[in-house]
């Protein structure tokens, strides 16, 4: 069952993205990307991690991406002020497609070279007391670099998201 | 495991790619944040995927800390976003072309 | 005994440092005090230590200065009887004029810049005569050349002051060049750099060789000395305060030259070739400076070209193999040309500041007390009978006479021309300063107290220098050669013949002062012959050179500048430049600032890693 | 096979009951909000429906469904249609992992009171509250209308800010539990509540859970003097009693959280856990309720200035003094 679980919930979150990244509209892509995200945490929860899944609903369906929507909103992007051509611009498409020739290639080689089963892997999941274990333990470093970097951000968003400051313009100093 | 790590593959490439052309193709400043965030999103389920196929929790870990990469980044680059519209008034890439050599 | 003779140096140091520390702090009266008496403290400290000088002399090592493998240079000090009556005359002279200073720059707001260069430059100069061994002369040599920079150019916002400190600094500059390389070459052949040891081993050198160095040390001392080729820069030196020329002329910089000849004469009196050499830049500086003396119109030119001269003369008694004669001709000029000095200042004071000597006369009614010790310093460089000048020249001429070969009675006929010349233009000097009536425009102005005292202690020793070594035959028992231990450079010639050189001495400077009677009794504005305007010049020396060295040096700078920096690296480096800057325009369409287009690069760079895999997959 | 099928009965059993029960107690919230809030503010409050306005929700509900549905002309439809739904929809799928009291001993078989005991409950909680932005801000932004946008706006903001401090504030409590199951939570509080353990903890939450549902005096989203009725202004119907409704269901789900987290959960002595648990519950609302009655709205700036540089900071170092101490008594 967890088997064709994860080929209907692979199906679901290919298809909301591919809607996703062809929808004009910002808000709608974003209704869908959700969507992918929350299929894609459930494969997570699949795949023997649930704390990534609960996470991946917290943080990326949660968190990034109402702060996507928070933005657009904001911006007031109207949709159809895009004007994308989805035209014949091979030079934009080619590299995609040789991509996934490329990569579809690789995957068929790697599948008949050295077919990896699902029969030998026994089921298995990472507990939140293992994956504590192995964060805080073995990772500590990279926990303070990964800190660190969280809060040059937030100082770095402040600051790049500060207001404008009234003084520049050429008739100023009322103030 | 459930499927063969060959499918996980399979799926997170697809999903890599599918983030590829967002980014490659669109022209919404947004949009193509969207699209880097799908393809970090496909690497994670990789990471996901191998983990569970070798049994190791260190594949997990390295999701939480892509994830907590992913909101620094957006927070910054989201905070360029509001930037660039409020100077040009626009999300167009075509529209930011200062560094035009 | 050792501790008296450390403070010699330390005192004029701790001083200068004191003063250039703290000074424009200090009360002014306190700056001075502590200069003045630093000196002073120095003079008295010379003289305890006379007592040891006799004989071996002194010997004291302070610390090791540098140690490299087997050269080690050691701060010694070396107080033997040559350096103690060097000393003795340099701490003496220096603490008269230090304290004519006091009185001279009493309104001067850089009063403690002077002082404690003044005080660096005395340190600077006992380094030199006390040094025990090359390197640490050396590094005196050097620090007289420092100080006598700053204090020539010491009113430096004045720009030919300046100009004037430059070219001092440079021309001693090249004379040190040789300096440097004598004494290298000096370490090279015996390893060490101790002048005691050098002197003891000289004779182990080659003929060639030590010639060679010879010279290279003359050359030093040319450079310091102001002798023929070098002399350029001392008549311009007259930039600087009085009382600096009066240190740099009389009691120290120009003596240094003959110093160092008379410390390593052992070594340089075994080159014969060195030594005719030596005589021959004696006498002809000493004439070349006296016909230029001749056509000055300020005083302190004069005075200089004056130094030059009787430099020229010491040299020349080191070249006729006398330290004696050299040594009694320097004690007995530093005390008579320091009283001219320290006179002209007071001169230049009472006249309001005025320099030229066409613009003077009639001072004899300003201060009677100046005309007197003014004119006592004229007579002993003229050479009047019986004074200190007379007995030292007279010394120098008849060595010269008495070595009997037609080479050196050329050289007599010279000197005893130049005597003449200076005689005549001691007296023009006199006449023009005090003769007649005060040609100015300038109101007098007061002399302060202490510029005068020094001078009658000058004056006394100027008048009187003569008994240092006075000959036997006024009785004398020729004490200066017995105590520098050169009994050898007494007189060997006959009686009459010693009464002749007297006679004819004396006949020269009395002509010299007839000639300057009748020419000069009374003031005419008639200087301006095509000869006295060479005179003027300096025989064109600066032209000469300028010509010679200057402007092909200049020429080359700007060949250097134009060619090899602009041409050659400017062009490389621009040329490289320019050419990023055209590969960057050609390529600029690459760049086209949007974010689509990187982008793609960056997917094709991923395509290209992918597709390399792939090939080695399929390999 | 039968002992799965029963334990999905069971479930669905437990599901229907508590659906059915959270309806009811939402309607009856409101009506409890409306007297309540009179009696504080010296009026009578609906006393005309049924004894003492008793059946004044049936009425609204009855009216509710019967007015028109109205859809604005420039509105992104499918999204105007979904929103209320969605919002409903999170609030009510949060209790599935809720415990509202001990586990019961029935037919020889121990029956937890928990729809479904997940061991990392805590986290499905925090999902959950986190999408339930999601039916405001796409509401506000599909009706095309300004005031509902600045609603949205507001309220995304809002929510996003005080997220942050409600999950830091909900951590020392997972390191003094040491799990994420609530069940084990409220296990570990039977001695002795977490309210009393750790108060900053619990002030940071209770202040995080007032502004997540977005009640005064955190009512941004809709200010009804500012921005008429914010996001759902230009809602009607049935899909305004979604809003409605999913708002106090919200409410009943953060007391529940409330006093899981912090209260003890079923704990208590003399009545049964069920009681206690329902007590809590209702006195949190109670509370929120006062609070209504008795503190005026912020402004904008003051409550984000609020949440990000007094709340935020303070909930980082509770956790880490949290942190300390409990190394220190492990130790």
């Amino acid at each position: 069952m967890a088997t064709w679980m994860f080929y209907i919930l692979g199906a679901i979150t290919v298809v909301a993205t591919l809607l996703a990244i062809t929808q004009r509209n910002p808000v709608h892509a974003v209704i869908y990307l959700v969507n992918s995200f929350f299929a894609l945490a459930l494969l997570f929860f699949l795949l023997g991690a649930p704390l990534v899944a609960a996470w991946e609903v917290i943080i990326y369906a949660g968190a990034i991406m109402v702060l996507f929507l928070f933005i657009i909103m904001m911006l007031e992007i109207a949709p159809g002020v895009e004007a994308d051509r989805y035209g014949p611009n091979w030079l934009q498409w080619l590299p995609i497609l040789l991509l996934a020739a490329a990569l579809g290639i690789c995957t068929l080689l790697l599948t008949g070279l050295d077919p990896v089963g699902s029969n030998g892997v026994p089921h298995w999941y990472a507990s939140p007391r293992d994956f504590g274990y192995a964060l805080f333990k073995e990772y500590a470093l990279a926990i303070e670099v990964v800190s660190f970097q969280l809060l040059f951000a937030a100082v770095g968003a402040f600051y790049v998201g500060r207001p404008e400051r009234k003084s520049k313009s050429p008739a100023g100093g009322d103030r | 495991m459930i499927v063969p790590l060959e499918h996980v593959l399979i799926l997170s490439t697809i999903l890599f790619l599918l983030g590829l052309v967002c980014v490659l193709v669109r022209r919404n400043l947004i949009m193509i944040l969207i699209g880097i965030e799908i393809m970090l999103n496909a690497v994670g389920l990789l990471l996901v995927g191998a983990s569970a196929f070798w049994q190791q929790i260190d594949g997990q870990v390295m999701v939480i800390f892509l994830m907590a990469m992913t909101s620094a980044e957006v927070s910054i680059s989201l905070a360029m976003v509001v930037y660039l519209n409020r100077r040009k008034g626009t999300v167009d890439v075509r529209a930011f072309d200062e560094m035009r050599g | 005994m050792t501790l008296l003779l450390a403070l010699i140096p330390i005192l004029p140091l701790f001083g200068g440092l004191v003063n250039a520390c703290f000074g424009s702090r200090l009360p002014r009266p306190l700056s001075a005090l502590i200069a003045c008496g630093a000196v002073l403290g120095s003079f008295l400290a010379t003289l305890g230590c006379w007592p040891g000088a006799a004989g071996e002399g002194l010997k004291t090592t302070l610390f090791t200065w540098l140690q490299s493998g087997s050269f080690s240079a050691e701060v010694g000090l070396l107080f033997d009887p040559l350096a103690a009556i060097m000393a003795l005359m340099v701490t003496g002279v220096a603490s008269l004029i230090h304290l004519y200073a006091a009185g001279y720059m009493e309104d001067d707001s850089d009063q403690a810049r002077f002082f404690a260069l003044l005080n660096l430059f005395v340190f600077a100069m006992l380094t030199i005569v006390l040094a025990d061994n090359l390197l640490l002369m050396f590094l005196g040599w050097e620090g007289v050349g420092f100080c006598s920079y700053g204090l020539i150019g010491f009113w430096y916002r004045k720009t030919e002051n300046a100009v004037a400190g430059r070219k001092a600094f440079i021309v001693t500059r090249i004379g040190d060049l040789f300096f440097t390389v004598g004494l290298l070459w000096l370490f090279a052949r015996f390893g060490t750099i101790g002048i005691e040891a050098i002197n003891s081993r000289a004779a182990e050198l080659d003929p060639t060789t030590l010639t060679l160095i010879s010279l290279l040390l003359l050359g030093g001392a040319c450079g310091k000395s102001a002798q023929l080729p070098l002399m350029s820069w001392l008549p311009d030196a007259m930039a600087g305060p009085t009382p600096v020329s009066a240190l740099i002329h009389a009691a120290t910089m120009v003596t240094a030259g003959v110093y160092l000849l008379c410390r390593m004469f052992p070594l340089v009196s075994l080159s014969p070739l060195a030594m005719g050499v030596i005589a021959c830049v004696g006498v002809l500086t000493a004439f070349y400076a006296a016909t230029c003396a001749l056509a000055q119109r300020e005083i302190k030119r004069v005075l200089a070209y004056s130094t030059m001269s009787q430099v020229g003369y010491m040299f020349l008694a080191v070249g006729l193999d006398s330290v004696s004669a050299a040594m009694f001709h320097l004690l007995t000029h530093a005390f008579f040309k320091a009283l001219l000095f320290m006179g002209a200042g007071c001169l230049i004071q009472l006249a309001g500041h005025e320099n030229d000597i066409f613009q003077m006369g009639g001072m004899r009614r300003r201060s009677q007390t100046v005309f007197w010790l003014f004119l006592a310093g004229l007579l002993c460089l003229a050479g009047a009978p019986l004074t200190g000048g007379f007995f030292s020249k007279d010394l120098i001429l008849a060595t010269a006479f008495a070595k009997g070969d037609p080479f050196h009675l050329g050289i007599y006929g010279l000197g005893v021309l130049t005597a003449g010349i200076t005689s005549l233009y001691s007296f023009r000097l006199a006449y023009l300063l005090f003769a007649g009536d005060f040609r100015g425009e300038e109101l007098p102005h007061e002399l302060p107290k202490l510029m005068i005292w020094p001078l009658p202690l000058l004056a006394l020793l100027g008048l009187s220098g003569g008994l240092l070594n006075l000959p036997h035959l006024f009785g004398g028992r020729s004490w200066l050669s017995g105590w520098l231990e050169r009994e050898n450079d007494l007189l060997q010639i006959p009686l009459q013949s010693e009464y002749l050189l007297l006679g004819v001495a004396a006949a020269v400077f009395l002509l010299g002062w007839l000639v300057a009677h009748f020419r000069y009794r009374r003031f005419a504005e008639r200087e301006t012959e095509v000869c006295k305007q060479f005179f003027l010049t300096g025989w064109q020396c600066d032209a000469f050179f300028d010509r010679l060295l200057i402007r092909p040096f200049r020429k080359l700078c700007y060949f250097c500048w134009q060619g090899g920096d602009l041409g050659l690296i400017d062009g490389l480096v621009e040329g490289f430049a320019r050419a990023c800057l055209q590969w960057g325009h050609a390529i600029r369409f690459l760049a086209d600032g949007r974010i689509s287009r990187y982008l793609q690069g960056f997917a094709w760079g991923l395509l290209l890693i992918v597709g390399w895999f792939l090939l080695q997959a399929v390999r | 096979m039968t002992e799965q099928l029963i334990m999905l009965g069971l479930i669905l059993a437990k599901l229907g009951l508590i659906f059915i029960v959270i309806l009811t107690l939402a309607a009856y919230l409101v009506l409890a909000e409306r007297k309540i809030l009179a009696r504080m503010q010296l009026r009578y409050g609906p006393n005309r429906v049924g004894p003492f306005g008793m059946l004044q929700p049936l009425s609204d509900l009855i009216k509710l469904l019967t007015k028109e549905d109205f859809l604005p002309a420039a509105a992104d439809k499918w999204l105007f249609l979904i929103a209320p739904g969605l919002s409903a929809l999170t609030a009510l799928l949060t209790f599935a992992v809720i415990p509202f009291g001990p586990p019961l001993e029935i037919f020889g078989r121990t029956l937890p009171l928990v729809v479904i005991d997940l061991n990392i409950g805590l986290l499905y909680f925090l999902g959950l509250s986190s999408l339930a932005v999601y039916g405001m801000a796409l509401g506000g932004w599909a009706s095309n209308s300004k005031y509902a946008l600045l609603g949205s706006i507001r309220g995304l903001s809002q929510l996003i800010s005080y997220e942050l401090s409600m999950g830091l504030a909900v951590v020392p409590v997972v390191m003094m539990a040491r799990s994420f199951s609530l069940t084990e939570i409220v296990m570990a509080q039977a001695e002795i509540p977490y309210a009393l353990l750790n108060p900053p903890a619990f002030l940071i939450f209770l202040i995080s859970i007032v502004a997540e549902s977005k009640r005064i005096p955190f009512d941004m989203p809709e200010a009804e003097n500012e921005l008429v009725a914010g996001f759902h202004t230009e809602y009607s119907g049935m899909r305004f009693g979604l809003f409605f409704v999913g708002e106090y269901i919200n409410l009943i789900i953060l007391g529940s959280m409330l006093t899981v987290l912090f209260l003890g959960g079923w704990h208590g002595p003399w009545l049964p856990g069920v009681v206690w648990f329902s007590l809590k519950v209702l006195a949190v609302c109670f509370f929120f309720i006062w609070v209504r009655a008795s503190l005026p709205r912020l402004r904008y700036d003051q409550l984000m200035h609020f949440g990000w540089k007094v709340l935020l900071p303070l909930a980082l170092l509770n956790a880490l003094v949290t942190g300390a101490i409990l190394l220190w008594i492990g130790q």
